[in-house]
């Protein structure tokens, strides 16, 4: 991947995030954050990761921040206006941010892993159909001969495989999430709101 | 059977609960009470008969060791305890839900239920983000489950931002763990850390996250801010299902990891050694001297339920100790099991004078012994086992967190522990102090059921009898370790 | 079954008893008058032999190795007799009071019998401790000051209490991860001994561990500067509560020296730091409490000090080591028991009658109240150490024992009993003083006071026949103890 | 080039933008949506971590297969977190941190 | 065995009737005079005894881990003839007390706490060591505050009982010093047997005495510390004038014959030691000689009949231990050969004859007091002789006895002291004894003048009539006594009590007579026919202030000590070890409570400051402390 591309995908997210964080209405901010995703989405497709990608766009930037301006205007959440911002949460938000990233960088600095780069790493394709051929995974295998990564079929392959079990703890959770949206946001039967 | 089709049918209940309320709205809420209670309990009854062998598929994800069942034993209990406190509290809970329906006060904690059981199994850090995620997203509902109340609602919202917050804090660990040691499950991580190529720096980055978002579950210092909040606006169900349940979950999950990080060899061992002393010694104090001056027992109870995360902590961080045998994920286990009447108890008192119509003040207890000497000598019990007086169950356990950190001449935390025990001594016995005292106060008698009054025997008596005759529990923990030490 | 573990268990299951409504003063003086026997029976059965007798061991934990085990020497039957006796005193003279009295009055005697009779480290700590409890409960609910007043007094002792224990817990635990021999730990008193004998720590640990324990014990018995809150506590308890807690509850601080920091530690006691910083405390309690005792306007405070006092005595002994000086410490410890259960429970009858215990508004009793008068005067003369009763014969033990090894120079240790001997001087001073003041002189302050019924004399005469019995024979206590301390 | 370590130190920046968002605003909404920003990071380190470890020569499906279940019960967060949100509106007609703070002490 | 039923019989009668006089009372006095009797004739036969049968233990006490403390029995000359003095004086105050007590109600206490006196001195005399000295020392102490507190509801009374306890503890402070140096010295052994066999060559404790003689100095002054108390020496003499608040029977037997003879008993017992150091030899006569002389001196000022002979008794106390270091300066000087703890000591000589006149002057005085309605100023009788006969006349025989008139037994007993005094080499003890005989005999014509001469001065002097016969029993024999005591007769079968060498010096003969004669010149041409005083010396009516100096003293030092040791408790050790960890405490805990500030933002500001926190420790601070 081109270095320029990848500096202005991460220029994007973060950019959109820094707007997020800095954004005084409500829709910018949720507006910025799908922006930001979106370029996160990006990024995962420049890690081969296509299948995260997606899903990044579709449930993050699509459906959840959808979600996020739903509720926005359906409460009709007005700019923080009127209200002075704080200093002392800034600054200190401020200050644990840069120290965090400080932290990170001075870790990721600090390790050989993180001068991997994906030229040095080139995915080998063809072992890994050799690999998975005693899977007996046909499309997949002739998928990877050929040279390509079939990365949606490789993923479902792993969690219908190995996460079967947390697929369905999280279809649960999804289940608990719903009855938890219904008790906590319905409204009472001819009760005030 | 398998133990996992036991949890599955706790789950399972638990969505054919919800469905009956969905659908037959006029099922009574004591039926589905009942139902639940009943379920659990033959879960319950069930968890010993079950096999320990797990079938192959599930191997890499899941595993049935002793301190496994264990846990699940003891989330059952919680669970069957937590159901009954609900049912007994329910007149004054449902004041405060929605159209006044307790069903899924009922269903969830089922749910939770087979959550923690799983987590107790987990292998890998997969395992352990889904059910984590269940167990808390459930309780973001339960918390605000009173949502008329201001404060179950200010609790709900504080709950979610922190637990959230903790939540990428774990990921963001999990992600960098995997990326020292590129695995994810313990085995694979122990294996890697082990290994003395491994990148610590990469490695204790991604320790030092795991331990803050695990930390966080576990209300460890400093990530305990939320606990007094949130214990004291949540239902009192929720709160002994939160400082029993969810804490035992986070411990149990908190010494796997751990036994990952400590594993002899191991690159990050001191630090993470050292990082649980410090956090410990700072959440038994950060837990027992802002307790001091509380005035709302409920609050108290959250701060005292801090601090004892504190002395688990400090356990677990007495790993290896030559001569003591009841390893710190035994110690845990065991403080575990004394943790869980006492508090449970104590909650019961508290839930049972609001039933009363009486508040969770320390003036609330004024005269408590006048109204209702029974209930007031069965809170007295529950409140000096968690000051850790001896011949009750909580003094066992600190003993022994004592007695581990003496051997390992860690006497930093273990001053730090005593202080904290020290403090822990005014505090309780200002409440125990308070129900005793008669000035003052026109005293209307207050009541409570049969079975209720039996069960919440049946935990004073178990504290009393874990206090004295320990020795069942300790077999049930530590079975083969103990044999060999016996000789 | 062991004989202790009936002694043991009675007051406690008699407690019960009086909770769940049974008659309070038939079942309490009940248990109390069969404990008194069956300690008399063992005692009896006991004499001549020596070692640990009557012991039976039932485990409780694998590892570390705790046991509820029994058993008793001279030593520990002396002070379940002395335990026995004040017990069946003070539950004697509570009248017209609530159950609560008598429950407090059983679970205090029970946790210091429990508390003696156990030979396993878990078991001696948790008896104390369950014995505070009630202590606690009853000085902050029932003692004798306004709410406030005594609510803070019982906050201040049982945090002191507390803070002790708890310096003592990590003190025995320590000691109990030096001396488990083996691969595990073991709570058991014989075990760690019999480990301590045969290797013993080195000097310096020992010190280190004796002082903590020092510490620990030491603020559990009121050893300066860890006292303070001694003298509210007596002066604010009710009086079967100060009749308990002074005379029995606060021996067992002693009795843990003995019967663990010593056997456990005979070098660590001995170093010198160690030793000047016990002799430099003991002084503290004798000399500067023994002035404070004169500065006292009331009769309570007065006592009260006078207890904090002569605990520095029996510091003396475990300052001086030898085996002379610590059995006249137990036997001092068994007079000091009785005498002070005896004054205080006289000082609490004073009270109920005339409401004050100020020296201002006292003087003259004596010409109305005479039996009262005499048996008070047993509890004075007993506590300024004169012959004839028990404290005398035990401190001469103790100031000889601690001369017994004087080669013609002074040390620390010598010098400090002769310092000491001016305590003995001072205790005359404020105890004649009181007397002087409350039974003497004309009765002119409009307060005079009539003798009790005999039957409410009987637990103070008990008190003071024993006094006078064991004071003119203490060979009838020393005997129970034949083998060196 | 573009190596590991890029995609690591944008991890954290987002991570670090997203934990200052969360401490410094008073929308609790706005708050929330910086929680799912931090989520988004930590799966953007994940899928990092997973391209570089290779398992046979392909990306490590494990740690993929986290960050889709990451997403996955971010959305459900996300549902129950509103939900709370909402009813805190409703009972306070106001998302600001300032009216949360009656439990304290 | 004998021995048995004197330390017994007075116990149990003691017990008997101080715990339950109530059901016994007059009952009581019959106990308690008849065990006096039979415990004379007890000491009689205990007199006969001839054989010396040495220390035996009688009954055990103590005997734990090595340490033996025995109720002994010594058997031995001192104490047979020191017994008879007892018995004999103890039975005629009984015999005396039942008159002069008829009409009081606490009778029965009062005869308790003589009967307990009783034996306490019977323990004395008996100790074989000086732990069970020690112990009878401690119940003397205790049964004279009982005796003088009798009448416990007069003021003065209980004062004066405490005052005396108190005064005696002091003493006894320095006794047990004493008695701890020499039992550790001599490896536990303090029996008087073992510890003057410890004194000769080879023993335990003579090698001290060359080794470290300030030791043994040091152990000497405190052992007489003891004596100093109970025998009320200078400084500690303060208690024995006030105790005369006691009825008077209780002055003649214990502040007279027997309880302040005690710690001349027990120096005697103990000479072994003042000779092995002449220092505290010399500080003993010293102590006797300023004691002797200062209590005369203010003998010749109080008006109070019982306060003169009290003072007095003081005085002669004074010349006793005078006596005991004055022998032991010449045994040093090797002026006698006889060793000091011999029998026929000059101290014991006097102790026992004036025993016999002092307590007929008290009883005498009893018997005045009585007769004159409890009236004690001289100044207010007068004219005594005429209405009391019986009594005028065995006080005028005691008078003359203390006075040292030749042959009564006073003279000679105290030519001994002078002699030994001469003898010690030291002028001074010999010229202020005898300027103390010259003084006694000014007081006691004083006295003796004042009170029976002359007209009566009040209506009480003026209606006395004599006493009844049981009073008047005792004093004839002792008057008969006071005569006799000082010839063979009596003194053979108390060989112990009479020095060899009475008949000494014609300097110590001569000086004595000049003194009697001077005194008794001077005060016959003062006192004679006068019916005020006309000499008046401030400095000697006031006790030369020493009362009001101690009350300073007390004052000053101790309740101001007091106060401020107090105080500083309270502020430091209750503050610091109480009060300052309870505030740390507190602030911490508020502190802490600041962090729970119930705000969201702070919240997830403390939480991502934590992670930070951690992450900084864990990964940059703990790796580099080689953890």
């Amino acid at each position: 991947m081109p270095p320029l591309l990848f500096y202005l995908l991460a220029l994007t997210t973060l950019g959109f995030g820094l707007l997020v964080v800095t954004g005084r209405n409500p829709v910018t901010c949720a507006l910025s954050l799908a922006a930001s995703f979106t370029g996160l989405a990006a990024l995962f497709l420049s890690l081969d990761a296509y299948f995260i990608g997606i899903i990044q766009i579709l449930v993050y930037a699509g459906a959840v921040m959808v979600l996020f301006l739903f509720i926005i205007m359906l409460l009709d959440i007005k700019a923080e206006e009127g209200k002075q911002r704080s200093l002392v949460p800034v600054v200190s938000g401020i200050l644990v941010a840069v120290l965090l990233a400080a932290q990170v960088s001075a870790v990721v600095s600090s390790t050989g892993i993180a001068s991997k780069n994906a030229q040095n790493t080139p995915l080998a394709l063809s072992d890994a159909a050799g690999k998975l051929g005693k899977a007996a995974l046909p499309t997949i295998t002739k998928d990877l001969k050929e040279g390509t990564l079939p990365d949606a079929k490789l993923i479902g392959f792993t969690l219908f495989d190995r996460y079967g079990f947390h697929l369905q703890v999280v279809g649960l959770l999804l289940l608990v999430g719903t009855v938890g949206v219904v008790v906590l946001s319905k409204r009472e039967k001819g009760g005030a709101p | 059977m398998s133990v996992f089709t036991l949890e599955a049918g706790l789950a399972l209940l638990g969505l054919v609960l919800l469905m009956i309320e969905a659908f037959q709205p006029d099922v009574s809420r004591r039926t589905l009470g009942l139902t639940a209670i009943a379920g659990a309990a033959l879960a319950l009854m069930l968890l010993p008969f079950c096999g320990t062998t797990l079938p192959a598929f599930m191997q890499p994800w899941h595993q049935l060791d002793t301190l496994a069942l264990f846990y699940k034993g003891f989330a059952l209990v919680t669970t069957l305890l937590v159901l009954w406190l609900t049912l007994e509290c329910a007149p004054y809970l449902t004041r405060f839900t929605l159209e006044g329906k307790l069903a899924e006060m009922f269903s969830l904690p089922l749910i939770v239920c087979a959550g923690m059981m799983w987590m107790a199994s987990a292998r890998d850090l997969v395992t352990v983000f889904v059910t984590l995620e269940l167990v808390t997203v459930s309780f973001y509902v339960l918390v605000a489950f009173a949502r008329k109340s201001a404060f179950s609602l200010e609790a709900g919202v504080k709950y979610l931002i922190l637990g959230a917050l903790s939540t990428g804090v774990l990921v963001f660990g999990i992600a960098w763990i995997y990326g020292a040691t590129g695995a994810m499950s313990f085995d694979g991580i122990a294996k890697a850390l082990a290994n003395p190529a491994t990148s610590k720096a990469t490695a204790l980055f991604g320790a030092a996250l795991l331990l803050c978002g695990l930390g966080f579950k576990v209300a460890a210092a400093p990530f305990h801010m939320w606990v007094p909040d949130v214990y004291q606006g949540a239902p009192t169900p929720v709160t002994v299902f939160l400082s029993v349940g969810s804490k035992a979950a986070g411990f149990v999950v908190l010494t796997r990891a751990l036994d990952a990080f400590l594993v002899p060899g191991s690159i990050i061992a001191s630090e993470v050694k050292a990082l649980l002393l410090v956090t410990g010694s700072l959440t038994v104090l950060l837990g027992s001297l802002p307790a001091m001056f509380q005035t709302s027992v409920k609050r108290l109870l959250a701060y005292s339920s801090i601090s004892h995360a504190g002395y688990l902590i400090l356990a677990l961080a007495c790993r290896d100790s030559a001569r003591f045998d009841l390893s710190s994920g035994g110690i845990v286990a065991f403080y575990l099991a004394t943790y869980l009447p006492m508090t449970v108890l104590g909650f019961f008192g508290l839930g049972l004078m609001r039933v009363n119509g009486l508040g969770e003040d320390l003036k609330d207890f004024t005269g408590l012994a006048k109204r209702n000497p029974l209930l007031a000598l069965l809170v007295t019990i529950s409140f000096a086992s968690l000051a850790g007086l001896p011949l009750t169950a909580g003094f066992l356990g600190k003993l022994f967190v004592f007695l581990g950190l003496a051997d390992h001449g860690y006497w930093g935390a273990l001053s730090c522990a005593v202080i904290a025990a020290a403090a822990g001594f005014y505090y309780y016995f200002k409440t125990i102090l308070a129900m005793y005292t008669t000035e003052g106060t026109d005293v209307p008698a207050l009541s409570f059921s049969v079975v209720t009054k039996t069960v919440a025997g049946v935990l004073a008596l178990s504290i009393l009898i874990l206090g004295v005759y320990p020795k069942p529990l300790q077999k049930v923990l530590m079975p083969a370790p103990a044999a060999v030490a016996i000789k | 079954m062991s004989i202790l573990e009936i002694i043991i268990a009675l007051p406690l299951i008699a407690a019960l008893a009086v909770w769940a409504g049974a008659p309070a003063r038939p079942v309490s003086l009940g248990a109390t008058f069969v404990n008194l026997a069956l300690v008399l029976f063992a005692t009896v059965q006991y004499a001549g032999k020596t070692g640990l007798a009557f012991t039976n061991s039932r485990p409780i934990l694998e590892n570390p190795a705790m046991s509820f085990a029994v058993g008793a020497d001279g030593v520990s039957l002396i002070l379940a007799l002395l335990t026995t006796l004040v017990m069946l005193a003070a539950v004697w003279q509570i009248e017209d009071r609530p159950d609560i009295f008598h429950i407090a009055s059983l679970l205090i005697g029970g946790g210091a019998l429990g508390a003696f009779l156990t030979t396993d480290v878990f078991f001696i700590y948790a008896f104390h401790e369950l014995a505070l409890i009630p202590t606690f409960l009853m000085i902050a609910l029932h003692g004798r000051a306004e709410p406030a007043q005594r609510k803070a007094v019982a906050w201040k002792t049982t945090i002191y209490l507390g803070a002790g224990s708890l310096v003592l817990l990590a003190g025995l635990a320590w000691a109990v991860l030096e001396f488990s021999g083996g691969a595990k730990l073991t709570f058991d008193l014989e075990a760690l001994r019999n480990q301590a004998r045969l290797t013993p720590l080195p000097v310096d640990k020992q010190a280190q561990i004796y002082f903590v324990l020092l510490v620990g014990f030491g603020t559990l018995v009121s050893l300066f500067p860890f006292h303070s809150w001694a003298a509210p506590a007596y002066a604010t308890a009710p009086t079967p509560v100060a009749m308990l807690h002074s005379g029995v509850l606060k021996k067992f601080g002693l009795y843990g020296l003995l019967r663990i920091a010593l056997p456990l530690l005979p070098q660590g006691a001995q170093v010198p730091w160690v030793q000047n910083a016990l002799l430099l405390m003991l002084l503290g309690n004798i000399l500067v409490m023994g002035l404070v005792t004169i500065h006292a306007h009331r009769l309570d405070d007065t006592l009260a000090n006078s207890s904090v006092m002569h605990m520095g005595y029996i510091f003396l002994a475990f300052a001086a080591g030898t085996d002379i000086a610590l059995k006249g410490a137990v036997l001092l410890m068994f007079a000091h028991g009785v005498s002070i259960a005896l004054i205080f429970g006289l000082c609490g009858r004073m009270r109920n009658q005339l409401g004050t215990l100020e020296y201002s508004k006292l003087g003259g009793l004596a010409a109305h109240a005479p039996a009262f008068t005499v048996l008070f005067a047993f509890g004075v003369f007993a506590s300024i150490g004169l012959p004839g009763l028990t404290n005398f014969a035990g401190e001469l033990m103790i100031f000889a024992g601690s001369f017994a090894g004087f080669k013609g120079t002074l040390t620390h240790l010598h010098w400090t009993v002769i310092l000491a001997l001016w305590g003995v001087v001072m205790s005359a001073v404020y105890m004649l003083r009181a007397y002087r003041g409350i039974f003497h002189g004309g009765a002119n302050t409009g307060l005079f006071m009539i003798d009790p019924a005999l039957s409410q004399r009987v637990p103070f005469i008990l008190l003071a026949t024993t006094l006078l019995v064991t004071g003119c024979c203490p060979w009838l206590l020393l005997n129970l103890m034949k083998t060196a301390l | 080039m573009i190596s590991l370590g890029h995609y690591l130190v944008v991890s954290g920046m987002l991570f670090a933008l997203g934990l200052a968002g969360v401490i410094a605003r008073r929308n609790i909404l706005i708050v929330y949506m910086c929680l799912e920003m931090m989520l988004s990071a930590a799966n953007l380190a994940l899928a990092g971590f997973s391209r570089f470890h290779l398992v046979n020569g392909l990306p490590d499906y494990a740690a993929q297969s986290l960050v889709f279940f990451t997403i996955t019960v971010a959305a459900a967060e996300v549902a129950v977190g509103l939900a709370i949100i909402v009813a805190l509106f409703r009972s306070k007609q106001s998302v600001d941190a300032g009216v949360v703070t009656k439990l304290q002490g | 065995m004998n021995a048995g039923i004197l330390l017994l019989l007075p116990f149990f009668s003691a017990l008997l009737i101080l715990l339950g006089h109530r059901q016994l009372k007059g009952a009581a006095v019959l106990i308690s005079v008849g065990s006096s009797v039979v415990a004379f004739l007890a000491s009689l036969a205990f007199l006969a005894a001839e054989d010396n049968e040495g220390t035996k233990m009688f009954l055990p006490f103590i005997d734990a881990g090595g340490f033996r403390v025995g109720i002994d029995i010594i058997s031995d000359k001192q104490s047979q003839g020191m017994m008879f003095i007892v018995t004999f004086i103890g039975m005629l105050v009984h015999v005396f007390s039942v008159g002069y007590m008829k009409d009081d109600d606490a009778r029965p206490r009062f005869f308790g706490a003589l009967s307990l006196f009783m034996f306490s001195m019977t323990g004395i005399v008996l100790a074989g060591n000086l732990f069970m000295m020690f112990i009878f020392w401690e119940l003397v102490g205790l049964s004279s505050y009982l005796l003088i507190g009798h009448w416990y509801d007069k003021v003065s009374a209980a004062e004066a009982c405490k005052k005396a306890f108190l005064t005696n503890r002091i003493g006894d402070f320095g006794f047990m010093i004493g008695i701890l140096i020499l039992f550790g010295l001599n490896k536990g052994d303090v029996s008087f047997d073992n510890l003057q066999d410890a004194f000769v060559q080879g023993g335990a404790l003579f090698d001290v005495q060359k080794a470290n003689p300030g030791l043994i100095t040091a152990a000497a002054l405190c052992i007489f510390m003891g004596a100093v108390g109970k025998s009320a020496q200078f400084p500690l003499h303060v208690w024995l004038p006030d105790a005369m608040e006691g009825p008077t029977p209780v002055s003649a037997l214990i502040h007279a014959a027997t309880m302040v003879a005690a710690g001349v008993y027990m120096m005697v017992r103990m000479s072994f030691i003042v000779t092995a150091s002449p220092l505290a030899a010399e500080i003993i006569a010293g102590i006797g000689c300023v004691t002797a002389l200062m209590a005369a001196l203010m003998a010749t000022q109080q008006n109070d009949i019982k306060r003169v002979l009290a003072y007095s008794t003081l005085s002669q106390l004074g010349y006793m231990v005078m006596a005991v270091g004055a022998v032991a300066m010449a045994a040093q000087h090797g002026n006698h050969g006889a060793h000091a703890a011999d029998p026929g000591h000059p101290a014991m000589f006097h102790l026992y004859t004036h025993a016999f006149f002092k307590a007929m002057l008290f009883l005498g005085s009893g018997a005045v007091i009585y007769a004159c309605h409890h009236e004690q100023d001289i100044w207010k009788m007068g004219g005594l002789r005429k209405h009391m006969p019986v009594t005028f006349w065995t006080f005028t025989i005691g008078t003359a006895a203390l006075m040292g008139v030749p042959l009564l037994s006073g003279f000679w007993s105290k030519e001994a002291i002078l002699g030994a005094a001469f003898d010690s080499g030291c002028r001074i003890l010999f010229v202020i004894g005898a300027a103390t005989a010259a003084l006694t005999a000014f007081y006691m014509t004083r006295l003796w003048l004042v009170a029976f001469f002359g007209k009566p001065r009040t209506d009480s002097a003026h209606h006395a009539t004599e006493a009844p016969m049981v009073m008047i029993l005792p004093l004839a024999i002792l008057a008969i006594f006071s005569v006799i005591s000082g010839y063979d007769i009596l003194a053979t079968p108390l060989q112990a009590m009479k020095p060899p060498h009475v008949e000494g010096h014609q300097t110590v003969f001569w000086a004595s007579l000049i003194a009697l004669l001077g005194g008794t010149g001077a005060a016959l041409r003062l006192y004679r026919g006068k019916d005020t005083d006309p000499v008046s010396i401030k400095l000697f009516a006031n006790k030369f202030y020493i009362d009001e100096i101690y009350a300073v003293i007390v004052r000053a030092c101790q309740d101001r000590v007091v106060w401020i040791v107090t105080a500083l408790e309270r502020v430091f050790v209750d503050g610091i070890v109480a009060r300052l960890p309870a505030a740390i405490a507190a602030r911490i805990g508020a502190a802490t409570r600041m962090l729970q500030g119930g705000h969201l933002q702070g919240y997830t500001f403390l939480l991502g400051g934590g992670v930070i926190a951690v992450v900084y420790l864990v990964v940059f601070v703990l790796p580099r402390l080689g953890h």
